[in-house]
C-alpha cells in the first residue's frame, strides 16, 4: 500500500556513538561489546542503525530502560547532538528532499524553530526560568517569525489557559511554579508554532502520579484536537499505553521490536519486552 | 562677535594633570628610579608579572610614574609594549633549566637536592624593624660586604650547580603520575589572537601568569576554601633564574649556535591533587593531576594560586565559576578589570537621558491605565 | 621615490576600505604603486603593494600563476606571510599569467569561513585586464545606494562559481580585482552581482 | 471477493522466552462471514475465543494462516499481513471492537471520549456536540453521567459507553469480545436491543458470548470452540 | 632608550592586524569580528576599540573630530585627541562637516556625516545578546544559527513587564537582514541615522576586542513589533535655551534659578554652529 | 666555540671584555650598521611541567642591534636597554662568522672569563645553599 500516505518524518539508519571507537569494536560489531560499551576503548554505541517513520497525526512511543539510547535519538532528532550516522527526512521542510542531519546549524536552528517543538524531561532544559511564562511562549512565536505582540499575547494566554495555567499567572516566571506547572508551560512553549512533529522526552517522570496523569491527558487532548504527530520516549510502559499509536522497543541502542503498542503490550514477541511488559502486569 | 565656545575640558585637564605632578612632588623630594630597583624588588616582580613585560628598569620608571599604585604601573606598561616590535621567539625554555635560589616542596621532605629556603619572608616574625628608619647607604654596603666574605670563606668547593632535579619527575618515573609525552604544538598568543571558547591551555596558561596577582589569589582561595572541587598540596615550589636562548634568525642551526640574551627570573609551582581515574575494564585507581603555575619574579601566592585555577580549567564544573573558563579567564585581567571599572567614572549623560525618556514614558502610562481604571469604577 | 611603509601603506589601506564599503567604486592604487622599487615578478606593482599592506607572519597565502613558486617566495620574504595550500590560505593571490581556470579554482576551493567564525575566510586578490573595460557587471547590495554598473575585463565563469560558494551568507569569500593601472575593484561577499550581457 | 471476512486455517501459539514455554492458543480455525451477517462463537473460557477475535483486530500477530477482509477503501487485504498503518486505518474507520472493560484515559468525560471519537471521524466541533448528545441519549445513559468519568461507571454503564463509541465510527465488522459478562439482566437486555439495531443498520458482526441464551436469539450462525479447536454447531 | 613612538602609536604589525579585521567587518555588516585588541594608553572601557580603530585609519591628511556624549570639550573627548595629536599631528576640527573621521561615544552627531566621513563609535559591550545569555560562547552560536528570539525576547518581557519597550540607549538593530547588533549606546534617537547612512561606520569594542562595522547604504533596522513600534525619544516642543533648535537630542537641565527644567542641544558643536549662523543673521533673540 | 656559550660569557661577564674585542674588530674592519640599536621584545615560549606542552609566558625587553663587516652579518641581542652592548656583540658576532683571525685570540679571553664568572657564580651559589634545611636522622639504637 505504498502512497496510501506519506511520514511526516522519516527517520533512516541512524546511529551515534561516543567515543572514537577503536580495532576491537569496530562497526559496532556487538560480539566484542559489552551491552553497547566497548571496554577497551570506552566508547559508547548509544544508537545502531535506528529507522523509522511517523505518520500524520500518530503517536509514535519509544521505550527502553536508561541507557537504551532513546533519549539521545531525540537529540539527535532535535539536533542537540550531531549524529555520527544516517539520514532523516522531514515532510515539512523542503518536501522531504533534504537529509536534515546534513544541513548547515543555521538551517537546524531553522527547523527547530518553525517545524518541530520538544519537551525536555527538564524544564530547565526547554524553558527560560527567568522570564515570564509568557515570554517563554513568545520566544518559540519570536523564534518562528511572529513579530505581533497582542497576537503573541493572546496566542500565549490561549495555551496557558489549555494547559490550565491560570491567567492571572501568566507573567510570573517559572522558576515560581511547581515541577507540573512548569512542565505544562514547557507543553504550551513547544505547542506554540504549531508544530507538525512534536518530541517528548520522558515528559512525566518525576511528576506525581496525579500530576502525570494531568499532564498525559494534556497531552493527549491537544495531541487529537490539533492532530500534531508525536515521538514520545519514556520508559514507562503505562505512558506508552496511554498515549502511543506505535511502540518501538530500544535496547543497547538497538530497536529489537516494533508494532502497534497493543501489539507490544499483549503479544510481545522478544524475550526483553515479554521482562517489560510482565513486570508492568 | 557672539562666537560661543566651550572650552572648559581642555582646560581642566591641563591643569589635572599639573596636579597629579604636584601630588606626586610635593615633599619636594624626587625618588630616583633605581632606588626603586633595589629596594621594591616585590611591587617590581608584580607589575612584572602583570604587565607580561620583563625589565626591570621599565618597572621601576613605570612605578615611579604611577607612584607606587602597581595597576597605574602594569597599565602603563601594558600600553608602552604594544609600541614596541616583536622581535623574536624564544627558543623552548625548559624549567629544569632553572639556576635555583629557593627551592621547597610540602609533600616531599626528602626531596633530591634538598628544600632550599633561599630569600623568604615565610619565617620573619611580621615585627616591624624600626631600625630600617634610619638604614643608611654607608650601613648596607657595610653588611653586603661581610655577607660576600663570609660566602666566600666556606665556598664549599664540592657544592653542585644549583640546577635541581624535579619532584615531578621522580614521581612520574615511580609511576604516581602518568607518563607524559612532550608536546610540541605551537602556543597560541592571546595578545595576537582574541580569547574564543572553549579555549587552549596555552591561551589559559597565558592569561593566567599576566593575571592580576589579587584577583588569581581570590580566586584560587574561594577554590580551596569550597567554591570549587580541589584538594591542592604544593609539591614543588621554586625561584629562580631561567636562561633564554633565541635562534638565529635565518638560518638554521643547531641549537647551540642559538644567542644567550640574559636570563629571568620566575617562580613556578608544581601543585598536586589526587584524583580517582577509571582505567580498562571498570578499574578505579587513584592518581596525581599537577595544577601548573609560574609567573615572573618572586611572587609566590599568585604562582601557587595559579597552579590551583589551571587545575580547576581544566576539569570544567558548572557548579562553581572557578572552574568556568569564561569565568575566570574573562575578569582575571588587570588592565581590563580596572579599565572597566574605572570607566564608569566617565559620563553617561547620554544613556541616562535616554533611560529617563524610557522611565517617564512607562510612568505617563502606567497613570494613565490607573486614571482609566478610576474613570471606569 | 622609495614607498613609505608607515604613510603609503595608510593610504593604499583607506583606499581598500573605500573601495570595500562601497563595492563598485573604483580606487586608484597608481601613487603607491609607482613608488615601489624591484618587483621579483612580472605582475601589477600594486599587487604588491596589496600585499604589504594586509600580510605579515600572522598570516597565510597561496598564489596562482605560471611563476607561483617564485612569487611565492617573494610574498614569503616580503611579508613573512606562510605559503600554505589553497584551502588554508587566508589570501589568494591569482596572477594574471595564471592558467585559465585559476581563478574559479581558487573560489571553488578557498575557504569561506564557518557559521560560527565567517570572518575566517580567504580573500582573493586578481590581477585583471581592466576594470574598467570588459562585461558590464550590475551590482548591488550594502555600501551600494541601489545599484551600480562595473566594467570588468576578466575571462572564465568566475561569477557562476562566486555564487555557488557564497550561497549561504555569511559564508563567502571576498574578492579585489586589480588591473593593470592600478585600478582597485572590491567585491565583498555581500555584493550581489548580475552579469548584463549584450546580446549580439 | 464473496464474504467479508474469510479466515483460513488460523494458527495462534505463543513462546514465553522467560517460562521457556511454548503455548498454543489456537489451530485450524476457518471462519466466512458474509456482509451482514451475525456470527456468534461460544465456548469455555479459556478455550481461545478471544483469541481468534484479536488476531482479526491485529493485537495478536499471527505468523500462520490467513484473514481476509474485504476492505472498503483498499480493497480485499490479509489482516495477517498488513502495515501497521493500514491496521490503524481500517481500526479507525471500519473494524470496531467491543469488550466488557473500558480502556481510556483517566480523566476524560464521557461526553468527551464520545465527541473524540466523533472528531476522529473528521466532524466539526458544533456538529460533533450535537451528535454527542444524541448517541448519548440514543445509549440510554443518565444526563447527569455525561459529564462525569467512565472509571466510575458501572458495568453496564461503561459497555453502553463502549459500544457507543464503536458505533459512532459504523464501523462495517463490529468485534464483540464477552460484552454482556458480568451484567445484569436489565443491561443485558439494553445491549440486546442495540445490537439489534447495527443488525438492521447492516453491521457485520463477529461476537464471542459466555451466554448462550443471550446469543441464540440474536446469532445467524454459530460456532463452539474447545480446546483451540472450531465446531460447527 | 629611544623614546620616540611611530606614527599613530602602534607598531605597523599591530595596525595591519587591526586593518584585516576591519575589511572582514565591513564585508560582513553587523558581524562582530574578534580581534587582538592591542593594550592602549586609555584605560579599557574609555574607548580603546575606537582609538584603535581610529589610529589604524588616519593618516596625515586626515581631519580628526572626537565627541563624548554629544560633546567635542568633554574630558574624555579632549584627553583621546590629545593622545591622536601628539601621535600623529594631524588636524583637530570640532565641525562636523569638516571632519574625515570622527570617533565618537554615545552620539551620532546631528549634521548628516556624507561619503567622504567615517565615523567610528565607541562600544563597551559589542554583545546584544549579552544579558539574555551571559556566556560567549552560547551567544556566538546565536549569531551562527540567526537564532535571535533572544533578542526580541528581552523586548517583549519589557512590554509586558511595563507596557512598552524600555531600551534606553543601546536599542538593538538587525542588520542586512542577518545580524542582530548592538548599536553602541546610542540614545534611540540616533539608530535611524544608521540605516542607509552614507559615512561608513565602524564600532570598536577594546575590552572585549571585537570590531564590526555598517557600510554605507545597509538596511540596518531597529528590533521591534508591529504593534509596538520602536520610537526614538521624543522632545516634542522642547526648544534649545541656547541656539532655538527643535528636533535635536536634548540634555536636560535644571535651571539654578528658577529650578524648572530647561532643554540644550546634546551635540554641542551643532548648537554653536546654530548659534553662530544665527547670529550673524542678524539674531533672533 | 658555539656562539650559544660565547653570547653567554660575554653577556655575563665583564663589560670590559666585549669592549676590548669591538675596538679590536673597529681597528681593522670597515663596520657597517645595517640596524641601529633599538628596543624590541622577545616573546618567551616555555614549557610547562604537567602537560608537557608549550605556551607563552610574556615578553621580555631587549635591545637589538645588525652590523655588517665585509660579507658578513653580525647581529646582538641583549635583555633590557644595552645599546652599546648590543652593538658590541653585533660586531664580535660577525667576526665570528668571518672567521676573522683576531677570533682565534679571542678563545682563551673567553674561556679565563667564563671562569671569573663560575668563580662568582659559585660563591652566590654557596649562599644560597646555606639555606638549605637539613634533616638529620636519629639514630636510635
Amino acid at each position: 500500500m505504498a502512497g496510501f500516505e506519506s511520514p511526516v518524518i522519516s527517520v533512516k539508519n541512524l546511529s551515534k556513538q561516543f567515543g572514537p571507537g577503536c580495532s576491537n569494536c569496530q562497526g559496532a560489531r556487538s560480539e566484542n561489546l559489552i551491552k553497547n560499551y566497548c571496554q577497551v576503548c570506552g566508547t559508547v554505541y548509544a544508537c545502531r542503525d535506528v529507522s523509522f517513520d511517523v505518520f500524520p497525526g500518530e503517536v509514535l512511543g519509544i521505550v527502553g530502560e536508561s541507557g537504551s539510547g532513546k533519549s539521545t535519538l531525540m537529540q539527535c532528532l532535535y539536533f542537540d547532538q550531531d549524529t555520527t550516522n544516517g539520514e532523516a527526512y522531514l515532510a515539512a521542510y523542503q518536501n522531504g528532499e533534504e537529509n536534515l542531519f546534513k544541513q548547515s546549524s543555521q538551517q537546524k536552528r531553522y527547523i527547530r524553530n518553525h517545524v518541530m517543538g520538544k519537551v525536555y524531561q527538564n524544564p530547565i532544559l526547554g524553558l527560560k526560568m527567568d522570564f515570564s511564562s509568557i515570554g517563554n511562549i513568545a520566544e518559540k512565536l519570536i523564534s518562528a517569525g511572529h513579530r505581533k505582540v497582542s497576537l503573541m499575547e493572546e496566542r500565549g494566554t490561549e495555551l496557558l489557559d489549555k494547559v490550565n495555567i491560570p491567567v492571572h499567572r501568566r507573567k510570573e516566571a517559572p522558576k515560581n511554579f511547581s515541577g507540573g506547572m512548569q512542565q505544562r508551560v514547557q507543553i504550551a512553549k513547544a505547542l506554540s508554532n504549531n508544530p507538525p512533529l512534536l518530541l517528548l522526552d520522558e515528559v512525566t517522570t518525576g511528576l506525581d502520579l496525579s500530576v502525570q496523569a494531568s499532564v498525559l491527558d494534556l497531552i493527549k487532548g491537544l495531541q487529537r484536537e490539533l492532530n500534531i504527530s508525536i515521538v514520545l520516549v519514556s520508559h514507562d510502559l503505562g505512558v506508552i499505553r496511554m498515549l502511543a499509536d506505535r511502540t518501538m522497543v530500544m535496547l543497547e541502542g538497538r530497536v529489537i521490536e516494533q508494532g502497534l503498542t497493543d501489539q507490544i503490550l499483549e503479544d510481545p514477541q522478544h524475550q526483553y519486552t515479554q521482562q517489560l511488559v510482565h513486570s508492568l502486569l | 562677535m557672539g562666537y560661543v565656545a566651550v572650552k572648559g575640558g581642555t582646560r581642566a585637564i591641563e591643569e589635572s594633570i599639573k596636579r597629579l605632578k604636584y601630588e606626586r612632588v610635593c615633599q619636594g623630594q624626587a625618588v630616583e628610579v633605581g632606588q626603586i630597583e633595589a629596594g621594591l624588588r616585590g611591587l617590581v616582580d608584580q607589575v612584572m608579572s602583570e604587565s607580561s613585560l620583563y625589565n626591570e628598569k621599565l618597572a621601576s620608571l613605570a612605578i615611579k610614574q604611577a607612584e607606587g599604585n602597581p595597576e597605574e604601573a602594569v597599565f602603563l606598561l601594558r600600553a608602552f609594549r604594544s609600541t614596541l616590535p616583536r622581535k623574536h621567539y624564544s627558543q623552548v625554555i625548559e624549567s629544569n633549566e632553572m639556576k635555583v635560589e629557593r627551592r621547597i616542596s610540602a609533600s616531599f621532605k626528602d626531596i633530591p637536592g634538598g628544600q632550599i629556603l633561599g630569600a623568604t619572608t615565610d619565617y620573619t616574625h611580621r615585627l616591624l624593624d624600626f631600625g630600617l628608619l634610619s638604614e643608611s647607604n654607608q650601613q648596607v654596603q657595610e653588611w653586603l660586604h661581610r655577607f660576600q666574605e663570609e660566602c666566600h670563606i666556606e665556598q664549599d668547593s664540592t657544592s653542585s650547580p644549583l640546577t635541581l632535579p624535579k619532584v615531578l619527575d621522580y614521581l612520574r618515573s615511580e609511576g604516581l603520575i602518568p607518563p607524559c609525552e612532550c608536546k610540541n604544538d605551537e602556543p597560541d598568543d592571546v595578545t595576537r589572537e582574541s580569547l574564543e571558547f572553549p579555549s587552549s591551555r596555552s591561551q589559559r596558561l597565558q592569561i593566567l601568569t599576566r593575571g592580576q596577582t589579587g584577583a588569581v589569589t581570590s580566586l584560587a582561595y574561594a577554590v580551596i576554601r569550597g567554591y570549587g572541587a580541589l584538594h591542592p598540596t604544593v609539591g614543588e615550589l621554586r625561584v629562580g633564574k631561567l636562561p633564554v636562548y633565541i635562534s638565529h634568525p635565518y638560518e638554521e642551526g643547531d641549537e647551540e649556535d642559538g644567542y644567550y640574551i640574559g636570563d629571568v627570573k620566575v617562580t613556578e609551582v608544581e601543585m598536586l591533587m589526587p584524583v580517582t581515574v577509571e582505567k580498562e575494564y571498570g578499574k578505579k585507581e587513584m592518581e596525581f593531576e599537577i595544577g601548573y603555575g609560574i609567573c615572573y619574579g618572586q611572587n609566590e601566592t599568585k604562582a601557587i594560586g595559579m597552579s590551583i585555577l589551571d587545575n580547576c580549567l581544566e576539569n570544567p564544573h558548572l557548579g562553581y565559576p572557578s572552574h568556568d573558563e569564561e569565568f575566570v579567564l574573562y575578569h582575571i585581567d588587570s588592565v581590563e578589570s580596572t579599565g572597566f571599572i574605572s570607566h564608569l567614572k566617565m559620563p553617561h549623560y547620554v544613556t541616562f537621558q535616554s533611560k529617563l525618556d524610557s522611565v517617564r514614558k512607562t510612568k505617563k502610562q502606567d497613570e494613565e491605565a490607573k486614571e482609566k481604571q478610576e474613570v471606569k469604577s | 621615490m622609495k614607498l613609505d611603509v608607515v604613510h603609503d601603506l595608510q593610504s593604499v589601506y583607506r583606499k581598500v576600505v573605500n573601495a570595500t564599503s562601497r563595492p563598485g567604486m573604483i580606487s586608484n592604487l597608481s601613487d603607491e604603486a609607482l613608488s615601489v622599487e624591484n618587483i621579483p615578478v612580472q605582475c601589477a606593482a600594486s599587487i604588491w603593494v596589496l600585499a604589504l599592506t594586509l600580510l605579515d607572519q600572522e598570516v597565510t597565502f597561496k598564489v596562482y600563476s605560471a611563476q607561483a613558486e617564485k612569487a611565492s617566495r617573494a610574498i614569503n620574504q616580503l611579508t613573512y606571510a606562510k605559503p600554505v595550500e589553497i584551502n588554508e590560505a587566508d589570501f589568494i593571490f591569482v596572477l594574471s599569467d595564471a592558467e585559465e581556470g585559476s581563478l574559479e579554482e581558487a573560489i571553488e576551493l578557498g575557504k569561506h569561513g564557518t557559521l560560527m567564525n565567517p570572518h575566517n575566510s580567504a580573500t582573493i586578490i586578481v590581477e585583471a585586464e581592466n576594470v574598467n573595460d570588459g562585461v558590464e557587471l550590475l551590482l548591488s547590495g550594502p555600501g551600494i545606494q541601489t545599484s551600480t554598473s562595473v566594467n570588468v575585463c576578466l575571462t572564465g565563469d568566475w561569477i557562476a562559481s562566486r555564487n555557488q560558494k557564497n550561497r549561504e551568507y555569511p559564508l563567502g569569500i571576498d574578492l579585489m580585482i586589480i588591473d593593470k593601472e592600478h585600478q582597485l575593484l572590491s567585491l565583498p561577499r555581500t555584493t550581489q552581482i548580475i552579469e548584463n550581457r549584450v546580446v549580439v | 471477493m464473496e464474504n467479508l471476512l474469510e479466515i483460513n486455517d488460523l494458527s495462534k501459539s505463543f513462546e514465553l522466552h522467560n517460562l521457556g514455554k511454548h503455548i498454543h492458543a489456537v489451530g485450524g480455525v476457518n471462519i466466512h462471514l458474509k456482509e451482514g451477517e451475525f456470527v456468534g462463537i461460544t465456548g469455555k473460557s479459556g478455550s481461545g475465543k478471544s483469541t481468534i477475535l484479536k488476531c482479526i483486530y491485529g493485537t495478536y500477530r499471527l505468523k500462520e494462516g490467513s484473514i481476509f477482509y474485504n476492505s472498503s477503501k483498499l480493497g480485499p487485504v490479509n489482516l495477517a499481513q498488513v502495515s501497521e498503518r493500514e491496521m490503524l486505518h481500517l481500526r479507525k474507520h471500519e473494524i470496531g471492537y467491543v469488550s466488557q472493560f473500558l480502556n481510556v484515559m483517566p480523566r476524560t468525560t464521557a461526553r468527551q471520549l464520545v465527541k473524540q471519537a466523533i472528531l476522529e471521524m473528521g466532524g466539526e466541533h458544533e456538529l460533533a456536540d450535537k451528535e454527542t448528545e444524541t448517541i448519548l441519549s440514543h445509549f440510554e445513559l443518565d444526563r447527569e453521567l455525561w459529564d462525569s468519568y467512565p472509571t466510575t461507571f458501572s458495568g453496564g454503564e461503561k459497555l453502553r459507553l463502549n459500544i457507543a463509541r464503536a458505533m459512532v465510527k459504523k464501523p462495517r465488522l463490529l468485534l464483540l469480545d464477552e460484552p454482556t459478562a458480568s451484567l445484569d439482566q436489565d443491561s443485558k437486555w439494553k445491549v440486546k436491543l442495540l445490537i439489534e439495531q447495527l443488525m438492521k443498520e447492516g453491521t457485520t458482526m463477529l461476537g464471542i458470548f459466555h451466554d448462550l441464551e443471550f446469543m441464540n436469539d440474536l446469532c445467524d450462525r454459530e460456532y463452539n470452540m474447545q480446546n483451540g479447536t472450531l465446531t460447527f454447531c | 632608550m629611544n623614546t620616540a613612538y611611530n606614527f599613530a602609536f602602534f607598531d605597523e604589525g599591530s595596525k595591519r592586524e587591526i586593518r584585516r579585521a576591519t575589511l572582514k567587518a565591513i564585508a560582513i555588516p553587523g558581524y562582530q569580528v574578534p580581534f587582538a585588541s592591542r593594550e592602549m594608553p586609555i584605560g579599557r572601557g574609555w574607548g580603546t576599540g575606537g582609538l584603535q580603530l581610529t589610529l589604524s585609519l588616519i593618516g596625515k591628511t586626515d581631519v580628526l573630530k572626537v565627541i563624548d556624549q554629544g560633546s567635542d570639550e568633554s574630558v574624555n573627548a579632549v584627553n583621546i585627541k590629545k593622545l591622536v595629536r601628539d601621535t600623529t599631528g594631524v588636524e583637530i576640527t570640532e565641525l562636523t562637516r569638516e571632519a574625515t573621521l570622527i570617533q565618537s561615544r554615545h552620539r551620532i552627531p546631528e549634521v548628516p556625516l556624507n561619503k567622504d566621513q567615517i565615523l567610528i563609535l565607541q562600544v563597551p559591550i559589542p554583545e546584544p545578546l549579552r544579558f539574555y545569555e551571559p556566556q560567549e560562547s552560547v551567544t556566538k552560536k546565536h549569531h551562527a544559527e540567526k537564532e535571535y528570539s533572544g533578542a526580541w525576547l528581552m523586548l517583549f518581557e519589557q512590554i509586558i513587564k511595563y507596557g512598552s519597550m524600555t531600551t534606553g540607549a543601546d536599542h538593538p538593530v538587525m542588520v542586512h537582514d542577518r545580524y542582530v547588533m548592538a548599536p553602541s549606546p546610542i540614545p534611540r534617537f540616533d539608530n535611524p541615522k544608521m540605516n542607509h547612512s552614507e559615512a561608513l561606520i565602524l564600532l570598536g569594542a577594546g575590552r572585549e576586542k571585537k570590531v564590526y562595522a555598517i557600510p554605507p547604504y545597509t538596511k540596518v533596522v531597529s528590533l521591534d513589533f508591529h504593534d509596538y513600534p520602536f520610537e526614538p525619544e521624543t522632545f516634542q516642543d522642547k526648544q534649545c535655551r541656547l541656539c532655538g533648535s527643535t528636533g535635536v537630542f536634548f540634555d536636560e537641565l535644571v535651571d539654578e534659578t528658577t529650578g524648572g527644567t530647561v532643554y540644550q542641544c546634546n551635540d554641542t558643536s551643532y548648537c554653536i554652529e546654530t548659534l553662530n549662523s544665527v547670529e550673524a543673521l542678524g539674531g533672533v533673540k | 666555540m658555539k656562539r650559544k656559550r660565547r653570547t653567554e660569557i660575554l653577556i655575563k661577564g665583564s663589560r670590559i671584555l666585549p669592549e676590548q674585542m669591538t675596538h679590536e674588530v673597529e681597528r681593522g674592519y670597515q663596520v657597517k650598521i645595517i640596524q641601529e640599536p633599538e628596543n624590541g621584545l622577545v616573546m618567551l615560549k616555555v614549557r610547562e611541567t604537567s602537560q608537557k606542552s608549550l605556551f607563552y609566558l610574556g615578553e621580555v625587553l631587549v635591545t637589538e642591534c645588525k652590523v655588517q663587516i665585509q660579507n658578513h652579518i653580525g647581529l646582538g641581542v641583549v635583555s633590557g636597554d644595552e645599546p652599546q652592548l648590543a652593538y658590541q656583540l653585533a660586531v664580535i658576532d660577525a667576526a665570528f662568522e668571518g672567521e676573522f683571525p683576531e677570533t682565534k685570540t679571542w678563545l682563551d679571553l673567553l674561556e679565563t672569563e667564563e671562569q671569573n664568572i663560575l668563580e662568582i657564580q659559585k660563591s652566590m651559589d654557596s649562599s644560597i645553599l646555606r639555606t638549605k634545611v637539613s634533616f638529620e636522622t636519629m639514630d636510635v639504637g
